[in-house]
């Protein structure tokens, strides 16, 4: 959130910080609105106008919005991730019960490789999943990798790259043309 | 009050009825579709489902129905009412036409059909709305000139995605064209075909733009989407196509929208209702 | 000419405008019903299907399906355009209403949509057309004072069997009432209520027929049939039932029988068009 | 087609016979078409006023139409036939070729009996199926049984009794009700 | 039949005419099955050896069969016919009733030109279901034509060409392939 | 390695071999169930489709299909491998076995029957299983006895649900009666039948247990449950039933758990197959 | 999640405090393992012994495990929500746009009703929608009603009570008995 | 006794156990199908349907559905019991092979698979069975070196008409050729792969022949089609084909005429069975 924030600084836009609860911050030209990151696809798809949010939130929800500029941080991946003890191939896990915060990312990738796998869905700590024994491997967001070593698990298959996303709404896109490709244009000057 | 899909209907009945009186003076006849149809790639849309063996979908997508029954054409000036499914047994309802063939020219086809759009969405007492126009053309001949790569092409364009068109490894000459063309959005664009339409369409209500309409494929070139400020989602659309060789165009309103956004003007604002 | 979809739906339109512009005179106002509904032992008609693991139909008869989605009604005076399937994908299009609760009593609603049907069939230049008006009650008051087996005499009803009626060991004053029953057609029959309708409506297209009417079991009395002298099929057909204690009368006339026989007096008699 | 221009002459209507190919013929106030016996309730539900028929075809093609009289000719019956050596109840006919002129009702009856069968549809000469082995069983008219005996068959099952039967067109009975009626009731009276 | 008989005698074998109701009769080296033209390529797709039909019946019915020669007599053709007041094209037939022997050709032709028709099935003299009025055009088998001009009506589109064909049971032609090779062989050459 | 569907089928392909061979040698006959059949209310769970206006299930329950296919029946004694859906197009596939009617006694049967899971599972190399014996009989018979409503209890029994039972408004004895009953686990139980028959199995595995099993509506009174330490889903269960006045047992074992923890010991334990 | 704490102190069971990002932390003869909300049913269905979880969740999920206790804590109620200004009743809500954490219980109370409504999945922050215009209607927990009379909103229909539950695995009710009967009895003496 | 579908699962119970026995001795591993799968155009016969919005087919033709599953494979020797739907709820059951891979040459897998029929076919006491030789690959060199139309060939070998081979506009050459291979049946063929198989097989049941088998797509060259006397339909059939360059041979019988033929000699030949 915080680099996100330092971004739009640089593109001459303050973002005002929400005091206790408040969910929505009116600052110069802008209100701002402070949601799940789950969320801010929904909300831009149907009616505000622009949001910041992870490719792999997108995917997953296959929002209908424009995504005009991949932002320079949040790059991480989502990866296919198993005990560390087993030497897997993908073609391997043919009925393997696999938890993830992603069912339809990860349901995709299964079937189009042609692996039949239960899929479960986890809202958090992935990790604990294979430890506790309810699932054979995970499918989920890595990045530096520190987490699942420390869980005693290895990537063994990248499904693709996720970064954050400045998202825009249809028709926001047409009726505030103007500031939102000036906004994307100085954003595009900083990353 | 009533179970939804009667009170559901009502709205949708006042609206269709002002829209088909104004079709009839245009001279559009109305066309009746069959509810399901055998299965083709070339139906877009629908429910899909089986009969006796064969494959059907339900209520497809009307323009590529409508292309998929004809045979042999002259003039086909129609409109039709009806709902269209799309992967679930609840669909929405549209009205539309299409004009196929006949003598005048595409350019007064579009012209036609969009102060129509005008006339429709100003009789139901919805002001603030827009239409924009653009061109599938434009994109092609950029394609073709720098020799780029259709599909990678399109996908930026259905995100408009300028990090995606940074990132190609394309001539700095076909990505400034790109980058214009994406950015492209104005009252004319020194095309004559569009600037000659918004000139004779005369609203300020038109808009050219490049880069935010939604590419079918059975469209051409000119397509325009209908759309309010106060609504999330888009009224309608059209494009034109050509179809055995003739010039064709047509769009299409989602009746719900117009039901939902009209029902204040027309004088029957029940409360309750969702505005 | 056209693939059949297309010709086939230009002469309905013509139709089916027509008739819509006189339900909006009186008053009534069109219903769009969902294509497909969740599957209950009340719709009748439509062409089963299934969607995620629950039984569907794709459009049910009208009638059934309308009063299946009924929770709580003051008046209903609604009109439809619909195609209905039977079994097959293939359905016939029909144009009908359904006159729901309201002031009016029933007399009064069955005498304004018969001068309803007679209208719209003169306006499309029908003339020969002939409304006969049966009723359930009657047969079902006999039933009742003989102790007789519905089951039986409706199944000689349907068939108008006039030898099972005599092999029924039944009480010979019984016999006698059912063949004077199935017999009696003519121009009145000392019922007061039908009687009165056959006076009000005025027009020598009415006949008094108890035994040649077709029984569906939600009509509840008063049944009509709509025919003419050279159209082997019926025209159309409606009737009385009572929903939610209140009182309801609907008909629907074949929309594709109404376009053949209206094509020559509406001066589209194109050559090739069967007669 | 005798006992039926019989019983017409008794109530008074004289049947005008075609000569050579002659399909329709003109007597007073009647026009007479001859045509197969499996195409007359086809006609009759179409448009033509009336027609005699037997209940078999009636029913085989579920014909919408008014059935006023049962005539007292042609009266014989559907039946199960097997051939004589056999001793056979209808629940041991599972997966038997049936040979039969009525595949609707053969299905019907089969199916509500919960008994699986194969039926195959001929037009003529049934007896002759079991002969040559393309069928185990048939289903047909019977009436004397002389054919059925004579070719080393027998019944097993009556599924209906059969019987002449007069038709009439469900608007026909409306648009010409008083000649129908009359026609009707003089048939009724002699019969 | 006759001419059945005919090329038979030319090619050596000699018919033996069945007696008053004879079904099968027992003559050198073959027995004969005298059943209706519809019934023939039923026999021998379940088990008779070989037959000789009508190459209209054998697609009506789809018939498994082998089809080794077509015989030179029955040629005529399969054609839609109208009245001959009506100047009619296929494309004009949306909606029509036509009265046909042959429902399942009559659909197929209609529904690949794209035409939706109402097929009505009748067995015999199909020239009268437009002069009584209950079908709008008819499919029928034209030979001379005569019987249609006679009933004032005209061929306009011929659906393909019918004639006699010889048909071979698939596992008869295996396990009786020399007699079968040897009939054919000696049909082939008066023909 | 292959795709899903052939090394999975492989595995269940063992599996199902020395599970056949011990029904034969307990002469039970196989049976092939037809994959679709008309749908009834009687056929539970399959996958709901329709077929030429008709609607079907695709691989239902195969108790309750095979239930619904017996007209008149001596004796059945059989055993089937067949894939069962339940809503969706994929499926588990289960072995197991019905014996209906003959000349044992109920008794006799659930013994023979236990102990042949007994014996299935211990030569499939799979030790440390447990099989629950409990009674629906002893529920009904309190519930009848106290006047209770059964459909509030079974809620309660469904999730063991202690709050629910203590705040229904019954008389203390019932409440007691049903928390013991709800508590009950253990090596005997003072119920003549039960205790026989865990008697006569006479193996550490079986438990009496009245609180934890899955009440199916068409069986009787006896369940029982098959699971294991190491594996968070039921191996299998079946239970008793009466047919046509006939008394019958049938089991049903999960053919994918059996062979997930069989492959071990049938050493085969191929790497990297899930454990 | 305190309370849980506190009434299984009472209990005599000691939860052992997780340090900084444990998943699991071993105590007394427990594992604890501390999830998110929404993952604790899908847990125990799984495999774990036993959770504590709201009934909400419980019932969303749909999750196939007994629920021996309701726990004296977490009561709040899951209501159907509208902006304070209008006076509205369920029937009049056709065709509203309702945003919930629970799209499942939503869907089946809606179309119980038989009310049609498009139902947008959020996952925080229910308030958020009807003020920035993307839904019409909320569907989410109330507990004091502070939160949403904080945001113009007020409750029109209550459609069930919701509190913390003790949930159990079937298996391990079955192979754990003991243990787990036992702490059933001494937290039901507790509440 | 019972209703058909247990009555007649009985019989094939029987019969697919011996034939179970057979595969097993020679190291065929039983293989189990999905009872849906996805559609695709590879997928042959089966009862088309759909699942949310997806179009699948239940129980196709069991090869074509093995093939789609194969993504790499080394050696598959596998046996199937399970019944096929060609377009109707009700199917056929079959019991087949298909050995896939592995080291044996495409000869010795043709020879050990056809001995196995033989075996088969004997033990289950049917004795007057044959089995009929040919190959597509004869008629593909054909065609080839006289540059001949595939369609029109193989229309006439379907219908084995020589008619239409004798009015083709194609040099005598040809024509002698095509009747020559058309009528070509008999013990020896000098072709030496097939002449070296039925010398290897040496069993008189044995016969080449080039003109009366199906042609299936999915063959490669050799086929089989198996037989008896006194029944109209075939009993089974097969064929070679290449997957993923492999060399593959499978074959199927039908379980249903295997149970019938075979009913007398297993010694239950029950009064009032069909012969």
């Amino acid at each position: 959130m915080k680099k996100a924030a330092v971004i739009l600084e640089k593109a001459g836009v303050h973002v005002k910080e929400p005091e206790d609860r408040e969910l929505i911050v009116k600052g110069e030209g802008f209100s701002w609105i402070f949601s799940r990151v789950f969320d801010v696809p929904v909300f831009v798809e149907n009616g505000i106008d622009m949001g910041i949010s992870g490719s792999d939130v997108i995917d997953e929800l296959g929002a209908d919005v424009f995504v005009p500029l991949e932002l320079p941080f949040g790059q991480c991946r989502l990866s296919v991730i198993t005990s560390a003890q087993k030497d897997l191939r993908i073609e391997q896990m043919t009925n393997y019960r696999i938890a993830t915060k992603f069912p339809n990312m990860t349901k995709a990738f299964f079937s189009d490789a042609g692996i039949e796998v239960n899929v479960i869905k986890l809202h958090g700590s992935m990790e604990l999943a294979p430890k506790i024994g309810i699932a054979d491997a995970i499918v989920d967001i890595v990045d530096s990798g520190n987490t699942i070593r420390a869980n005693g698990l290895k990537e063994i298959y990248k499904i693709r790259d996720v970064g954050a996303r400045l998202i825009v709404n249809r028709v926001s896109q047409k009726t505030k043309f103007q500031e939102i490709n000036d906004l994307v244009e100085r954003l595009a000057r900083v990353i | 009050m009533y179970k939804d899909t009667i009170s559901n209907s009502f709205k949708l009945g006042k609206v269709a009825k002002i829209v088909r009186d104004m079709f009839y003076e245009l001279d559009y006849s109305e066309i009746f579709l069959p509810a399901m149809d055998r299965y083709s790639h070339e139906l877009r849309g629908g429910l899909k489902t089986a009969f006796n063996n064969e494959f059907y979908v339900i209520k497809p997508d009307v323009t590529s129905h409508l292309l998929s029954s004809i045979i042999k054409e002259e003039e086909l000036k129609v409109f039709y009412v009806s709902e269209v499914l799309d992967g679930t047994p609840k669909g929405t309802w549209q009205i539309g036409t299409e004009w196929i063939g006949g003598k005048k020219t595409m350019r007064e086809k579009i012209i036609e059909q969009i102060s129509t759009v005008k006339t429709i969405l100003k009789t139901l007492g919805i002001a603030d709305f827009m239409i924009d126009i653009g061109s599938l053309r434009k994109w092609r001949e950029l394609i073709e000139q720098y020799g780029l790569d259709k599909k990678i092409i399109d996908e930026a364009i259905e995100k408009r995605s300028i990090s995606a068109m940074g990132s190609m490894n394309i001539p700095e000459k076909a990505r400034g064209a790109l980058m214009a063309l994406l950015q492209k959005r104005g009252k004319t664009c020194n095309d004559p075909l569009i600037d000659s339409i918004i000139g004779e369409v005369n609203d300020d209500c038109m808009m050219v733009d490049f880069g935010t309409l939604r590419h079918f494929d059975y469209y051409d070139d000119i397509v325009i989407e209908i759309y309010t400020r106060n609504h999330g989602k888009m009224l309608g659309g059209g494009g034109q196509y050509v179809n055995r060789g003739q010039d064709c165009f047509g769009f299409a309103l989602d009746l719900g929208i117009l039901a939902q956004l009209s029902s204040d003007s027309l004088g029957n604002g029940k409360e309750g209702d969702s505005n």
